[in-house]
């Protein structure tokens, strides 16, 4: 049963060595989706190109419902699986913070990697910028310590909260992504820029 | 026409992931969960829920044979070599095979033994964790039933109570 | 590729790191073990004496010796295979004609500086937070996710000089 | 076809069946009946009284004896170097982290064996590793050890190796020349807990 590594105690090198090999299909397909263009990522806030809707709700989709199946199948035991921990003010004051980042930078940390790996000069400096940030963000840590503790709900589940059965939340989630992609398509259309999609 | 067979392609392949993962759970048939946690049998443990009185069923299987199965765990050898008499044969290494699980359904009194008691309390608590609460242990097991039921011997060391000390552990150690 | 396609990729790259590793994608944490390796090598009284540092140096560790910075390794050769595979290898400086080069670099260095600090106080980015997050159904996904796709819409028409 | 109207098709179906699935929590540590049934046919987690001897004159520090016994038995008499964990509080919160560990053996032990047997088949099926049972407990080790008797067929020469071993153990014990009774202790040091493996994930 899963999760593989933690369940069977497999040693730390082979877990370095599947991060890796994690990374590597994780950097292909962000690659092959066109993540690595700023211009591609930052369209969908214009509505000329919608890739970052459709691949990342599609992808959140894959995983969510593979892991409904594994469980229901009994592959995986999902209390160990990480569930990201809850922190309410500190995770919508990062999150508006990576809002402004993202719509002026055009990247997000996973899609600047992969951007810099096909020479994009643009996403080394965001890069930088990150580095900067962190850094910032570490010496600055005392100003942000109680926030960023403040109000610590667990980890908690979506599910959980609206007292529904995952497969339900998850059925809920497709229907509205549907919907989000149908409506994406629509504004791809009316809002398309041939110029720009022959740049990226 | 071409959108109607690119429909039923679809549909066979989303028919295909169902059966699949319907025949993929039907396989999994043989794992049997355990419904009662751990802490709730140690509890039924320490308020005397594991044991049954060999005087008790020695009344009840002269009485009337029909209230109670009296399930003998060993092997067939030491089943037809030396057994309670009225007691079926039940191998504990195939208690959960389809044939031998029915006999725990109903809900009939069971008094499980081996030579020994421990081995039939081992098997005690997985048929309890699995949901069965009509088991108990022969106290004493097949030994103390030899010795003091069939036998009467009343000299004997056989002893009752597994659980009490035999000796007293600081003396001996300590000598007189 | 066909992004739907592309999606389902990287949504069987994420669940397939849940069923190995227990564990999401991730990129920001990879950046911070950086940080914190350049920190310790400048000064290691001040990574032990900060609050923040000192949680992700244990011992004699190497803080680069992490699944999140093996993981970013691998994202960078992923991508320059795929980038490889498909010709998109060049040097470039990807903008709108409306802004000059130099001008686009310092809103990457600004954007990336924000991402950077934000990805900190939010417990993870894009791919950590709001991802992974989103595919165990945790709140935090949600509310991450919304928090930066929510912000950039509202603010994308004061930056559309920078991409349309 | 639209690539979107297939994946909705397919998405959309896929979760309409996940929606009807029944939740289920799974727990990899955990065993079911069969894999406990096998534990039990094999029974490796027995100890015989010869071993136990062994383990104690050797101060075997990989070990850890725990005695399930009520606290006034223990008190009485207990095995050298033994803590004492009853019956009654072992899968409590002071207690758990004793015996769900990685770093020691465990050799659960009472006077008669059963319930010791119980709970390991309990802490076993819990997922707890490392954990051991002295077969049939105090009484039988006293029987078999402290109070040898020469083997019946004096040329079998692997029994009277073991009888011989038996008579030193007795020595030993009772002479208290190299050990000490029950007053010598192993140093308690607590042992790490080991909490629920869980794992580090987010970007933190």
């Amino acid at each position: 049963m899963g999760p593989i590594i933690p369940v069977h105690g497999i040693s730390e090198e082979w877990n370095l060595l599947i991060a890796f090999l994690i990374g590597l299909g994780f950097g292909f397909s962000l690659e092959q989706a066109g993540f690595s263009s700023s211009r591609k990522l930052a369209g969908m806030f214009y509505g000329y190109d919608i890739t970052v809707l459709k691949v990342f709700f599609t992808a959140a989709i894959t995983a969510m419902l593979g892991l409904i199946f594994l469980n229901y199948l009994g592959w995986i035991d999902m209390s160990i699986v990480y569930v990201n921990q809850y922190y309410i003010q500190s995770a919508i004051v990062g999150g508006v913070i990576m809002g402004v980042g993202f719509i002026a930078g055009g990247f997000c940390p996973g899609t600047s990697v992969c951007a810099a790996a096909i020479g994009k000069i643009d996403a080394m400096f965001f890069i930088g910028g990150s580095l900067i940030g962190i850094l910032l963000f570490g010496e600055t840590y005392s100003l942000w310590e109680e926030l960023y503790n403040k109000n610590f709900l667990g980890s908690l589940k979506l599910s959980s909260v609206l007292n529904m059965k995952d497969g339900v939340l998850a059925l809920i989630i497709v229907l509205m992504a549907m919907v989000m992609f149908w409506i994406g398509e629509r504004a791809e259309k009316k809002f398309g820029r041939e110029d720009i999609m022959k740049e990226v | 026409m071409k959108n109607r067979k690119n429909l039923v392609i679809l549909g066979s392949l989303v028919i295909v992931i169902a059966v699949a993962l319907i025949g993929v759970s039907l396989k999994q048939k043989n794992q049997t969960s355990i419904v009662v946690p751990a802490e709730k049998v140690r509890q039924m443990i320490s308020n005397g829920n594991l044991y049954y009185d060999p005087e008790d069923l020695q009344k009840s299987l002269t009485k009337n044979g029909n209230e109670i199965d009296l399930i003998d765990l060993r092997s067939p050898d030491q089943f037809l070599d030396n057994a309670i008499t009225g007691a079926i044969n039940i191998p504990f290494q195939r208690i959960l095979e389809d044939e031998y699980r029915s006999y725990f359904t109903d809900n009939k009194l069971k008094v499980i033994y081996t030579d020994q008691e421990s081995k039939a309390a081992e098997v005690w608590t997985l048929l309890t964790q699995m949901g069965y609460q009509n088991v108990y242990v022969l106290k004493g097991g097949l030994d103390y039933w030899k010795a003091k039921i069939e036998h009467q011997d009343i000299f004997g060391n056989a002893s009752l109570d597994n659980e009490k000390a035999r000796f007293d552990f600081k003396k001996e150690l300590e000598g007189e | 590729m066909n992004p739907y396609l592309a999606g389902v990729l990287l949504g069987l790259v994420l669940l397939a790191s849940f069923y190995l590793t227990g564990r999401g994608l991730g990129a920001s944490g990879a950046m911070k073990s950086v940080v914190v390796y350049g920190m310790d090598k400048v000064s290691e009284a001040h990574v032990e004496s900060s609050h923040f540092y000192s949680k992700y140096v244990t011992g004699e560790e190497n803080p680069l010796k992490s699944w999140l910075v093996l993981e970013v390794f691998g994202v960078l050769i992923g991508g320059f295979i795929s980038g490889a595979i498909s010709g998109r290898l060049t040097w470039k400086i990807e903008r709108s004609p409306k802004i000059t080069s130099g001008k686009r670099l310092i809103f990457a260095v600004l954007g990336g500086a924000l991402f950077g600090f934000g990805s900190q106080l939010g417990r993870g980015c894009t791919s950590g937070a709001a991802l992974s997050g989103m595919a165990v159904l945790s709140v935090a996904g949600f509310v991450t996710m919304m928090a930066i796709f929510g912000t950039a819409f509202a603010l994308a028409y004061f930056f559309r000089k920078n991409w349309i | 076809m639209k690539s979107r109207v297939i994946l909705a098709i397919i998405l959309v179906s896929l979760s309409a069946i996940a929606a009807i699935l029944p939740q289920k929590k799974n727990s990899a540590l955990q065993l079911n009946a069969e894999e406990l049934l096998q534990e039990i046919k094999l029974g490796t987690y027995n100890i015989g009284p010869d071993q136990l001897t062994e383990i104690i004159v050797n101060k075997d520090p990989s070990y850890m004896l725990i005695d399930l016994r009520p606290a006034s038995e223990y008190e009485k008499f207990s095995l050298p170097g033994a803590i004492n964990i009853p019956f009654d509080s072992l899968f409590t919160e002071n207690w758990i982290m004793y015996i769900d560990q990685d770093l020691r053996k465990n050799i659960f032990f009472t006077n008669g064996g059963t319930l010791s047997s119980t709970a390991l088949v309990l802490s076993r099926q819990k997922g707890f590793k490392n954990n051991f049972v002295l077969a049939g407990g105090l009484n039988r080790w006293f029987e078999t050890v402290l109070n040898a008797k020469p083997p019946a067929n004096s040329v079998d020469t692997e029994a009277l190796k073991i009888y011989q071993r038996r008579l030193a153990a007795q020595q030993y014990f009772k002479g208290g020349e190299a050990l000490p009774k029950n007053d010598v202790q192993i140093d308690l040091k607590p042992i790490p807990v080991r909490k629920k493996k869980m794992v580090q994930g987010g970007c933190s």
